[in-house]
């Protein structure tokens, strides 16, 4: 059994960086802590990078098929002797592969952030978040078992909250953080009670044997899953949608994206880290990881086929509409995650079948270069004009050369335009989908066309249209520059990464073969997106204007999101806090307080009542005294008899 | 070791507070005699550990009897297993933190470390005595401190509310009494681990379980007798509310776990229902009220009110995992109860008021307290890391080992509870801390000092300890829990 | 039947007649200064005290009139004890006082008539111990003499306690007449319950209860604790008020033992009348001579309570609770009358921010509150505990429950005192009272004994091994 | 000579005895009530003397408690009366109901 055992390292790292920048680094060294930061995460990255070429191209293959390896195990809290919690690291292809994506990003962001957030009064504090989401993130994508998943789920939840909180003197972004805990707090209360279902039934929170009990058929912890039901679905189904339901809450699926939008109030690289590459996969990395007890349950993976596909079509239209770049990225964002979803719904365990897996996986990996590139040169963007609205840019191509070949790149990249990296994962999902659902296939296809023409609407209106009238202060310091350089390559090259021999359902390599054919009526719309795109914007005029006023109430409901926050803020403001808190306050203090003062005060009134038997006159003593006696007499000589 | 010492140390210091004049010397002799009880306390620790590791299983350690009253069969009998282990070092914690944190306190301050110490000797002797007189005996003693510390040095309406918590726990230990000499009554003894040996026919166990139950109920803010504790840790002084909410509530949770089901097991099985729905209650309807409330002390006041729900819960469901979760969630509600009201305390000495609305900002200018604050926060919203979680999901485990769908439905709306907690706790913080500054006075408003500092760092270091290493304490009160479980597993079995 | 005997019987009773002779004889004598006469007085009644404790023996007297036991000996000694601390208490009062020597001989009068009444064996002593320990108490709460309420208090205390030794006399003589024997002992052979011996029975109960304050007999109680001056309410409330319960405790459990199925209930009943209404009207007292007499009342409750129980440690815990309730009452009393006789101010409210100038007196006076709430670690804890044990020997748990609710009660006017010392703020508190050293010993002494006659179990045992059972 | 029947006295007595009462019970005057209060005690002393003689006459304890009785009653009315006259002094008045200050 090859050893792994180092990996440990990778997340203990950042861990150490947190707890030294959070306790002293705002006192001792304020200005170094970005390095510090920076050159803890460059080792754990490099230590990835070694970790994922001996697992895919050293000993992960046993006889053609990638392991399964546990390479650490500790019980942290015992439930009873069979179910317990253990801090454990799994090293399969996908945990590795995430390893890579998530170092490599997280080191690009530390890189920028060099530059973006200098001179910031809280560096210190900003860099020990950063590196406490890289921790989480790290031990997320590693843990062996479903409740150490949950933990790290919920710390890279706070670690969001935390850095998108980061101007906490912004009513706005205080706003947006909390708003981001709660709604995936919500979601997370899903995959809790997901968990325990699982876990009960199960009998076991590591998930390898979970996956081991749960997909045999005969076995007695499934069928027993699949016999007990609740409303007449079964445990297994409650069971795999709740924690999709977790999952769709971290990967701002519909309904539970309202919070993703919001959360750019954030400074703009944690943008890219978090709400990009990293977190916000997730949920699907989550899914991917309990494949195969999904495979077995067709109703959840329905679920998650149509919930991702409609989120990617919902997001790329509202995507259309917005003019606040990041709120753009972040549409485009949820867009694309739900094409990893539905991916994933589409696809079977194993053999060719897997496809849609393998697929998802991809995506989710090329996505996460092109989509942080794209964030980190809005970042630089914002940095040179201090806004965030399409309306105050233009012409900035002149400005940032860099930045916008980048961006171009990016761009590119994203929308799926051959040989960038988008283009072959996006294939490989549009074929999956086409061969398991034409329906799926056909929003598939007209997302991204949708895709292609909002990604150039933004990218014409930032660099061409009007003239720029931004008074240029240079495009940055180096440390911004390097790492868009990197990721451009990244986005030109990964897509040419052997994938679909490297990480697939079954760990077995699979054959994929490209047929043109197949790919000219994505391409072929892409295109023709495209030009429009650059028909509309990359001339100031009035053409977009007079497209938008022909589907008139079409794109204000677009525009206002579909009115999805107001429908939460009606539930919230005007049915959780007046109906059901007021009500409850009321209750507390008037029936169930007031029933105690009411008994205080009953016992003083009586005592007032009875004070007249102390009348003061003897005589009455004497007549209360002898009708005691005559009370008593008559009780025990009558009575008592 | 003779458990007798943790005992006699309060006592000796407190009358040696007795005897100084001028707060220096009090606060200092104050201080000196809690650490020395913590110290005592994390060396009953090891030497628990040392006898447990030379294979002693006997259900309680270092026990140690001697007649007191013998025409009554009363006995000075006393003895530790984990789960007291447990509660002494919480409040010991809870105490010098407590310390620390009134360590300015002029007002009569030779007084009001007296009652302290005198609060925590009731309280220890409550966690180490096996003997039910001896118990209820402690039990009182930890009443009346409160009455004064609240009425003399509280703030807002205090007389009603140091009355009222007074009455309300006085009332609670009648029940408790009564309960007792059901007991006492059924099987002339009044030895706890006698009697557990000995069984108490059902019917006797269903009649003398309520009062027994809720007695110590009250004191664990059992719904619906929880109202003594708003407006009682609103009025009191800051140590005083850390003590009520981490020492005494858990007086009542310790008693329900130790009297009230450790010897009416089955009485305990034939109403876990009732118990398990005003744990429900409890939780939903507390964390519904936190939400509404504007003020600090109250949200956090209601908040424990929701928490302790979870202990009853625990408790309730019966089974040696949700038992276990039961007793973490004690502890970590203990210090981080404290830790919250420690924080408000000292937002409230600097800004003057508790108010939500009027607070903001506060981040800015004062950075330790408020991260306190919302570590406490994060803590209560039950963030991994922190002992809040583990306590929470060990509850929650093991109650969804109760197949009963009511019970699990009873689960599962406890759960849905970590998302209301999330709102109150953010929007309180997020208001707080956060946001802009509302009132430019705050701007010349200083940290806090190196007392403040030192008490906050002993709970977060207990919260953090047991929210990243929970196996330490589990292995810690694993034993007692599962003599308890056993007790309730010989009533099952009798069905 | 050797004269040795007769002397070392009748001891206490002699030393009492010895003093009360010498105090004739002081007076017929030169006139001494108060203080003087007060020390030897109180050196006469410690010695007195002390005394008691010696040479004891068990025995009959005057063919079984007058009996002794070591019980009766402990009895007669608390007694002493008592009356020694309030003489020492009420230094302050006595000591411009004109009448000081006829004070002492109208109490240590009384005190002879109760050590008889304790030890009779036999109803006509019992009836002559009964009036010898009224009639003076009577002159002694007008002791004031140019008081309104004083004499108002005298009043009613005579006509009431005559009405009540009235009907007690009208019981007795059916009892004689349905028995022919007023023995206690041969009282006995001849019970069988037929209605005019229960009638007659019950108008004897009704004398006693009178004499203890029980509900609905109590009515006198609280006017004549007001009225009278503070020491003779003192004097009253504990005094003569154990002396009573200490004949009751032993004639029920002996003389009338069969008589029980009559006397049990109605001993229930009248403890929770007793308690619930002397804590209703407690609650809303403000004077505090009155609010003691009131909680009091409540006290008495529970000793029934405890009588109820009609065991072994029926008897052991009600005479142990007697002894607590002198400690703790004479603390509560001694503090009043200090303030009284220095000020004149005996209201509750008047104690308002009490701390700020007394704070030695304050912490006394709440030591003895919740001494007598029964608050641990203080006696009154382990009094009312034990009390309600052995009512629960019984298994009557109703009585049991309401009484432990009762304790909520009177926990909350016990507290309102503390909190008027402690809490409220007063414009003008009670000046700064420098105590003298005689109510000083005599508080210290109260205050020792609330601490440690609870936490030493030494006192309950020997209490225990010298008390009887049913 | 003993032709009375026992009963006859005892009705006599009772009589007395609620006689007597009734008159304490009604009348306001201090010293009426006294009386009526030794009214209520003769009563007593005859039941005393009647039982002894009819029933019990081989000794003298009624006889005597009577004798006790009267003697205590003398020594009740000296102070009963005492403290009158001193009411008297105090409230100009020996009406009961003049005496009520202290009360509730």
């Amino acid at each position: 059994m090859p050893n792994y055992a180092y990996i440990l390292l990778i997340p203990l790292q950042p861990l150490a960086t947190f707890i030294v920048l959070g306790l002293f680094g705002r006192k001792y060294f304020k200005t170094f802590s970005g390095t510090i930061g920076t050159v803890s995460l460059l080792i754990s990255t490099i230590v990835s990078f070694v970790a994922a070429i001996q697992y895919f191209f050293v000993d992960g293959k046993v006889n053609g098929i990638y392991q399964k390896i546990i390479a650490f195990k500790y019980t942290w809290l015992e439930f009873s002797p069979n179910v317990s919690i253990d801090m454990g690291i799994i090293v399969d292809p996908i945990s590795v592969m995430m390893l890579v994506v998530v170092t490599f990003v997280s080191l690009m962001v530390h890189v920028f952030s060099l530059g973006y957030m200098k001179g910031e009064d809280r560096f210190a504090t900003y860099y020990a978040f950063l590196s406490l989401f890289t921790f989480s993130m790290l031990g997320l994508i590693l843990s062996s078992n479903i409740f150490q998943v949950y933990i790290f789920w919920e710390l890279v939840g706070v670690s969001s909250f935390l850095l998108i909180g980061y101007y906490f003197e912004k009513p706005s972004a205080v706003a947006a953080s909390k708003k981001a805990f709660i709604v995936t707090r919500f979601a997370d209360l899903g995959f809790l009670i997901g968990i325990l279902l699982l876990g009960f039934y199960g009998g076991t929170l590591d998930i390898g044997i979970l996956i081991e009990r749960l997909t045999a058929v005969q076995s007695p912890e499934y069928t027993a899953m699949a016999a007990a039901g609740f409303l007449g679905v079964s445990a297994l189904t409650w069971a795999l949608t709740l924690v999709f339901i977790g999952g769709a809450g971290k990967s701002a699926m519909f309904p539970l994206h309202i919070w993703l939008p919001d959360a750019m109030e954030g400074p703009t690289p944690v943008s890219a880290l978090i709400h990009a590459a990293t977190m916000v996969v997730a949920g699907v990395y989550l899914v991917a990881r309990l494949f195969p007890v999904f495979n077995m349950d067709a109703a959840a993976l329905q679920v998650v086929t149509y919930t991702g596909a409609f989120s990617a079509l919902l997001a790329a239209v509202i995507a259309c509409t917005q003019t606040d770049i990041k709120r753009v990225l972040a549409y485009s964002t949820m867009s694309q995650i739900g094409y990893m979803m539905f991916a994933l719904g589409v696809s079977k365990y194993g053999g060719e079948d897997g496809l849609g897996y393998m697929a998802s996986m991809f995506h989710l990996f090329t996505h996460a270069f092109f989509k942080s590139l794209l964030f980190l040169g809005a970042g630089a963007v914002i940095h040179m004009v201090h806004s965030n609205d399409m309306k105050d840019m233009g012409g900035l191509r002149k400005l940032m050369p860099v930045t916008h070949i980048a961006f171009l790149i990016a761009c590119l990249a994203i929308a799926g335009i051959p040989p960038f990296a988008g283009f072959f994962s996006k294939e490989e999902i549009l074929l999956a989908a086409f061969h398991s659902n034409k329906l799926i296939y056909g929003v598939a296809l007209f997302t991204a066309a949708l895709t292609a023409f909002y990604m150039f609407r933004l990218y014409f209106s930032i660099f061409w249209s009007k003239e720029s009238t931004v008074q240029s202060h240079g495009e940055g310091p180096l440390s911004m520059k390097l790492p868009l350089v990197i990721l451009a390559a990244c986005a030109v090259g990964v897509g040419f990464i052997p994938f679909s021999s490297l990480v697939t359902s079954d760990g077995e390599a699979l054959e994929t073969h490209m047929d043109i054919t197949f790919s000219i009526a994505p391409v072929g719309l892409t295109l023709i997106a495209t030009l429009l795109a650059s028909y509309l914007y990359k001339k100031e005029n009035d053409k977009p204007a007079k497209l938008a006023a022909s589907f008139d109430g079409f794109y204000q409901a677009a525009h206002k999101k579909f009115y999805v926050d107001e429908v939460y803020l009606f539930i919230t403001k005007k049915i959780v806090f007046p109906l059901v808190g007021q009500p409850i306050a009321w209750v507390d203090k008037y029936i169930v307080d007031g029933f105690m003062n009411l008994l205080a005060s009953i016992t003083a009134k009586i005592s007032a009542l009875i004070k007249g038997l102390q009348s003061g006159k003897v005589q009455n003593y004497a007549l209360y005294f002898f009708s005691g006696i005559a009370a008593l007499a008559v009780l025990f000589i009558y009575l008592w008899k | 070791m003779n458990l007798s010492l943790l005992i006699l140390l309060p006592l000796l210091t407190a009358v040696t507070i007795l005897f100084c004049n001028g707060l220096k010397q009090v606060r200092s002799v104050a201080l000196a005699g809690s650490v020395l009880q913590l110290a005592l306390g994390i060396f009953l620790l090891v030497v628990y550990w040392q006898e447990r590791n030379t294979g002693n299983l006997s259900p309680m350690l270092f026990e140690f009897s001697v007649t007191w009253f013998a025409p009554l069969h009363i006995n000075y009998h006393i003895g530790v297993d984990g789960i007291s282990i447990a509660m002494i070092l919480l409040t010991a914690s809870v105490v010098v933190a407590g310390i620390l944190v009134s360590w300015t306190m002029e007002k009569l301050s030779k007084e009001f470390f007296f009652l302290l110490i005198f609060l925590s000797l009731g309280a220890y002797g409550f966690f180490i005595s096996l003997d039910l007189f001896t118990l209820f005996f402690f039990l009182e003693i930890a009443v009346i401190p409160k009455f004064l510390l609240i009425g003399i040095w509280g703030s807002g309406k205090k007389d009603y509310s140091a009355m009222k918590l007074a009455l309300m726990l006085m009332a609670g230990s009648a029940l408790v009494f009564v309960g007792l000499m059901g007991v006492y009554y059924q099987t002339g003894s009044l030895d706890i681990l006698q009697i557990s040996q000995m069984h108490i026919p059902l019917e006797v166990q269903k009649f003398f379980f309520p009062f027994a139950f809720i007695g110590f109920g009250i004191f664990a803010a059992l719904f619906p007798f929880h109202t003594w504790v708003p407006d009682g840790h609103a009025s009191a002084p800051t140590a005083a509310s850390m003590f009520l909410a981490g020492i005494s509530m858990k007086l009542g949770g310790y008693g329900c776990l130790r009297v009230a089901t450790f010897l009416m097991p089955d009485a305990a099985h034939a109403y876990s229902w009732i118990i398990i729905l005003l744990a429900t209650i409890a939780i939903i309807y507390g964390a519904f009220a936190t939400m509404m409330q504007t003020d600090l002390k109250y949200i956090n006041a209601y908040s424990s009110v929701s928490h302790c729900g979870f202990v009853i819960l625990g408790i309730g469901m019966l089974t040696e995992t949700s038992i276990n979760g039961a007793v973490l969630q004690m502890v970590s509600h203990g210090l981080m109860t404290a830790l919250f009201f420690a924080a408000i305390g000292m937002i409230y000495s600097r800004t003057h008021t508790r108010m939500v609305a009027q607070l903001g900002g506060l981040l800015k200018v004062m950075p330790f307290i408020s991260t306190v604050f919302v570590i406490a926060g994060l803590c209560s919203l039950g963030l991994p890391g922190f002992s809040g979680f583990v306590a929470e999901m060990t509850v929650f485990m093991g109650s969804w080992q109760n197949t009963d769908t009511m019970y699990r439905l009873a689960t599962i709306l406890s759960c849905a509870s970590i998302v209301v907690t999330a709102v109150y706790i953010l929007r309180a913080a997020g208001k707080t801390v956060m946001g802009p500054i509302t009132d430019n006075d705050f701007l010349q408003l200083t940290d806090a000092r190196w007392n403040e500092k030192l008490a906050a760092a002993i709970l977060i270091i207990g919260i953090v300890l047991i929210g990243v290493a929970p196996f330490l304490i589990n292995q810690l009160i694993g034993p007692g829990t599962e003599n308890i479980f056993q007790q309730v597993g010989k009533a099952i079995t009798l069905k | 039947m050797m004269l040795v005997d007769f002397f070392i019987l009748l001891k206490q009773e002699l030393v009492i007649t010895v003093i009360l002779f010498l105090l004739l004889f002081i007076k017929l004598g030169k006139d001494r200064t108060n203080e003087s006469l007060l020390i030897i007085i109180n050196v006469l009644l410690f010695l007195n005290f002390v005394a008691g404790f010696c040479c004891c023996q068990e025995g009959m007297l005057f063919n079984e009139m007058f009996r002794t036991t070591n019980l009766i000996v402990l009895e007669k000694n608390i007694l002493n004890l008592a009356i020694w601390l309030i003489s020492l208490q009420s230094y302050a009062w006595l000591k411009t006082h004109k009448h000081l020597i006829e004070f002492y001989i109208l109490l240590l009068t009384t005190l002879l008539g109760m050590f008889f009444m304790i030890s009779s064996g036999n109803l006509l002593m019992f009836y002559l111990g009964l009036e010898m320990s009224t009639i003076p108490l009577a002159a002694a709460a007008n002791f004031d003499l140019f008081k309104r309420q004083s004499s108002e208090a005298a009043m009613k205390l005579i006509i009431s306690s005559a009405f009540s030794s009235a009907l007690l006399l009208f019981g007795i003589s059916l009892l004689y007449g349905t028995s022919g024997t007023l023995t206690f002992s041969e009282l006995t052979i001849h019970l069988n319950g037929a209605p005019l011996q229960i009638f007659s029975f019950i108008l004897l109960l009704s004398g006693f209860f009178f004499k203890i304050s029980a509900v609905p007999f109590h009515l006198w109680t609280a006017d004549v604790y007001e009225g009278a001056p503070v020491a003779v309410t003192a004097y009253l409330s504990v005094v003569s008020k154990a002396a009573v319960l200490f004949v009751f405790v032993s004639v029920l459990y002996t003389t009338f033992k069969p008589l029980a199925n009559i006397w049990y209930p109605v001993l229930c009943i009248l403890s929770l009348l007793t308690i619930i209404v002397g804590n209703l009207f407690a609650l809303r007292q403000n004077n505090f001579k009155r609010f003691l007499a009131f909680s009091s009342i409540a006290q008495v409750g529970f000793i029934l309570i405890g009588i109820s129980g009609s065991s072994q440690e029926g008897t052991a815990s009600v005479i142990y609770f007697i002894l607590i309730y002198v400690f703790s009452n004479l603390a509560a009393f001694g503090v009043v009358s200090l303030v009284s006789a220095l000020t004149g101010k005996e209201n509750i409210s008047d104690f308002k921010a009490f701390y700020t100038t007394n704070p030695l007196l304050s912490w006394i006076l709440t030591i003895a509150l919740f001494s007598l709430a029964g608050v641990p670690p203080t006696a009154g804890f382990f009094g009312k505990f034990f009390l309600l044990i052995a009512g629960a020997a019984k298994g009557n748990y109703i009585l049991i429950g309401v009484a432990a609710l009762n304790m909520v009660i009177s926990f909350y006017y016990y507290l309102r005192v503390v909190k008027a010392i402690f809490m409220d703020d007063n414009a003008e508190p009670i000046a700064k009272i420098k105590i003298p050293a005689m109510p000083k010993l005599a508080l210290y002494i109260c205050v020792a004994g609330i601490v440690l006659t609870g936490l030493v179990s030494y006192v309950y045992d020997y209490i225990y091994s010298l008390s009887t059972g049913f | 000579m003993s032709d009375v029947p026992l009963s006859h006295i005892l009705f006599v007595s009772t009589a007395l005895f609620f006689i007597g009462m009734y008159g304490l019970f009604t009348r306001r005057n201090l010293i009426t009530m006294l009386m009526s209060i030794e009214l209520m005690l003769n009563s007593v002393n005859i039941n005393f003397v009647a039982f002894n003689k009819y029933l019990f006459p081989q000794n003298l304890e009624g006889i005597f408690f009577t004798i006790f009785i009267i003697t205590i009653a003398a020594a009740e009315a000296a102070i009963a009366i005492a403290i009158i006259i001193n009411l008297y002094r105090s409230h100009q008045s020996i009406d009961v109901e003049d005496a009520t200050e202290l009360k509730f």
